[in-house]
């Protein structure tokens, strides 16, 4: 069970910023554990933004995307009230959607 | 000026409080401590506590007096083993690999396989890594700057036997030096001792390169 | 644009005079880490982990089915906010100095967890985790507070007193003690800044800058973590978790950084 | 190893719970582009995209660090001020495989995206934005990959 994205939105001028941090590993499956046996790759594979329920970004990311994500984007015209989520998937088929109000 | 009485009045105060842990009661203290907060883990040995003469001298706040630290200096002046065949500079190319070679001795670390020389942890040394510390002086230049232009030369010698005894054991010319004593204490073979000493002193080496 | 005419004029600088240009090298490489970690400031995952904590707190967990709401860390029962900035401290229910890994612990062992299984679990593994967590949203609650550790009983002047001696204590196959790195002002390793935790490094910095993201493991280190590797880089044995030494070195340093604001949790290398 | 029929049902419960959630539109049901990642040159990279060869933009204004003190976490930022921008990748030309993310745009937002990345040494790092007619674009920055701490 994958522990909860912290989301950000926020207006600034004429539409919201939005930032996400997502828990996750982001193996890169080049990494050897203590064992000498390579760790496989298990990292996002997709991300999808929404702006009340409608995609307004969509991502595909590979094993480079850092640990623990983090990434900034700008929502043209959101309003405080305004619903933004985020969704990911990665390539176990794990996926996680958290939601938040753009104050 | 002022203000000075009234500091010495404090001090007063602070040194006269029933209170104050005396140094032996500390000492008593920090005996327990040693003994109840670690345990041996891989290669670190509960050995690795018991301090010698020199580290005893050098954990204070304050240095020891001149005098400790001259016998401290002359004993451990006895301890270098000077290289039995006169050869002195090994590859400067694998000494390079050393200095940025941080790893061994720690209980993370396997038993018997030799570890690096973490030079460039506290040295500037090649002019090309800019990640250098700087809790040692700048090696740059090292050998140029002390006129090493050849090290097998009869002039070079005192400068060449001075720089392997700072790597055999740093101790023997500043008591309470922060850098390991790699050969005394069996951080460094002598084979990379001498690879490290043609770092620091072969003209072709980047550390000599202008 | 400007910095290839920065870089044509060091080389410029470098043909007259060596000396300088590497000065201004220098320059230029602390500016790149500068530039570097200030683009790191905004979004420290840190918050992962408070996020984590909060729930965490409030949670009845263990075989007696409690939340941390009963625990005391030195600010009454439930207390969160300005408990941080004065641990270690004295507590008179174990009699001990504890910091706050160390009385999260205790306070594990009143939900009924096993304390000294936990202690000895390693960094990143089972309960550990929520270790972490908690101990990121318990500094997270004094952010911006001053560190003020009380040192009106002797048991906590004593235990300052005996971690200032273990911070110079010089031991194992490097001879270093904590003050081979942290003992004089202005020095680093590689290209990371070293605080002169003798002193009180200031705000933000040093004591005051723990626990903190690691982005080299992608973590959170509490400062029980921190001190260890810092024994695991020193060449020490191991330390055990919330030992009475990490425990002594926690007093003395917050000591020293008494005044000094906490930015904790940090984000660092 | 998985195999096809079980990556594909995967997949499409996957993709079956997005659209559920009302956050997964049509077009992001298409699969992850592994050609595209598994790319281990620029060359490959952009073949694997199935974009035209891209050509240098002063439009395109890409921040990353001169230096990075540890190459796992690296901040990278783009914006373009181009219009037509569909989508923006992120490309390491050092790195063990080349492509680091695509982001995808709709009108809703701006062409501006801020991430991190990890670097497995000093390397170029490429901004490539791709247009709705096709015409692809590109900036790039060298970020310098410095060893630190104590290093063991």
């Amino acid at each position: 069970m994958s522990d909860p994205m912290r989301i950000r939105a926020q207006v600034q001028g004429s539409g919201a910023v939005v930032r996400v941090l997502m828990s996750h590993e982001m193996e890169t499956g080049q990494r050897k554990d203590a064992a000498g046996k390579t760790i496989p790759a298990w990292h996002i594979t997709e991300v999808t933004a929404a702006l009340n329920g409608k995609t307004v970004m969509t991502a595909q990311w590979g094993t480079a995307i850092a640990k623990n994500p983090f990434t900034q984007f700008t929502v043209k015209g959101a309003k405080a009230g305004d619903k933004i989520s985020i969704a990911w998937v990665d390539n176990r088929g794990d996926s996680r959607t958290d939601e938040v109000v753009v104050a | 000026m002022r203000a000075f009485p009234k500091l010495i009045a404090l001090a007063a105060v602070l040194a006269g409080c029933a209170t104050a842990p005396s140094p032996q009661e500390t000492d008593r203290l920090v005996q327990t401590i040693l003994v109840s907060s670690f345990r041996e883990q891989g290669i670190a040995k509960l050995d690795r506590l018991t301090q010698d003469e020199a580290q005893q001298a050098c954990s204070n706040e304050t240095p020891p007096s001149d005098a400790v630290a001259k016998r401290i200096e002359a004993a451990q002046l006895a301890t270098i083993q000077w290289p039995a065949d006169g050869i002195y500079l090994g590859d400067w190319r694998e000494g390079e690999k050393l200095a940025q070679n941080g790893r061994g001795m720690t209980w993370s670390d396997p038993a018997g396989v030799p570890g690096g020389g973490n030079c460039y942890n506290c040295h500037q040394l090649a002019k090309a890594e800019i990640s250098y510390g700087t809790i040692g002086p700048s090696l740059y230049q090292y050998g140029k700057l002390r006129g090493v232009a050849d090290p097998a030369a009869p002039a070079s010698a005192d400068m060449v036997k001075y720089t392997w005894g700072k790597l055999w054991n740093a101790k023997a010319t500043n008591a309470c030096s922060n850098m390991p004593r790699f050969g005394h204490a069996g951080v460094l073979t002598p084979a990379q001792i001498r690879d490290l000493m043609a770092l620091l002193l072969d003209p072709a080496s980047p550390v000599n390169a202008q | 644009m400007k910095q290839r005419h920065a870089a044509v004029w060091a080389a410029g600088v470098l043909a007259v005079t060596g000396c300088l240009a590497s000065a201004q090298a220098q320059t230029s490489t602390a500016d790149g880490i500068a530039q570097y970690r200030a683009l790191l400031a905004d979004g420290n995952p840190a918050e992962l982990w408070e996020a984590k904590g909060e729930l965490l707190w409030t949670q009845k967990r263990g075989s007696k089915n409690l939340s941390f709401e009963t625990c005391d860390l030195g600010k009454g029962a439930g207390v969160v906010k300005g408990a941080f900035v004065e641990l270690p401290r004295y507590f008179a229910d174990t009699q001990r100095v504890q910091d706050l890994e160390s009385r999260l612990l205790t306070c594990m062992a009143a939900q009924g967890f096993n304390a000294a299984e936990i202690a000895a679990t390693p960094f990143g593994r089972g309960e550990q985790v929520n270790l972490e967590a908690l101990v990121a949203y318990v500094s997270a609650a004094s952010r911006g507070m001053k560190f003020n550790l009380p040192q009106g009983r002797t048991e906590e002047r004593q235990m300052a007193e005996a971690g200032k001696r273990l911070f110079y204590f010089r031991a194992g196959p490097y001879d270093f003690s904590c003050a081979s790195c942290h003992g004089e002002p202005g020095k680093r390793i590689r290209l990371q800044d070293l605080p002169d935790l003798a002193k009180s490094p200031g705000d933000g910095v040093g004591f005051a800058a723990w626990p903190a993201y690691r982005v080299s493991s992608g973590e959170l280190w509490s400062m029980q973590r921190r001190l260890n590797d810092c024994y695991r880089q020193q060449r020490f044995p191991f330390p055990g978790y919330a030992s009475d030494a990490t425990i002594a070195l926690g007093s003395f340093m917050g000591v020293q950084a008494r005044g000094a604001l906490s930015i904790a949790p940090a984000i660092k290398r | 190893m998985p195999n096809r029929r079980d990556m594909m049902a995967r997949s499409a419960a996957v993709a079956a719970l997005l659209a559920g959630a009302g956050v997964l539109p049509a077009h992001a049901q298409s699969a992850w582009n592994k050609a595209a990642f598994e790319g281990k040159s620029v060359d490959e990279a952009i073949k694997g995209l199935g974009i035209a060869k891209p050509v240098e933009s002063k439009d395109i204004a890409f921040t990353a660090p001169d230096i990075a003190e540890n190459g796992a976490v690296v901040p990278i930022a783009v914006s373009t001020t181009l219009p037509g921008v569909k989508r923006i990748a992120f490309l390491v030309e050092k790195n063990p495989t080349t492509l680091a993310g695509v982001f995808e745009f709709t009108d809703a937002v701006e062409t501006s995206v801020a991430t991190r990345i990890k670097m497995g040494q000093s390397s170029n790092v490429l901004a490539v934005a791709i247009m709705g007619d096709g015409k692809v674009f590109y900036a790039q920055k060298d970020v310098k990959v410095t060893l630190g701490g104590c290093g063991g």
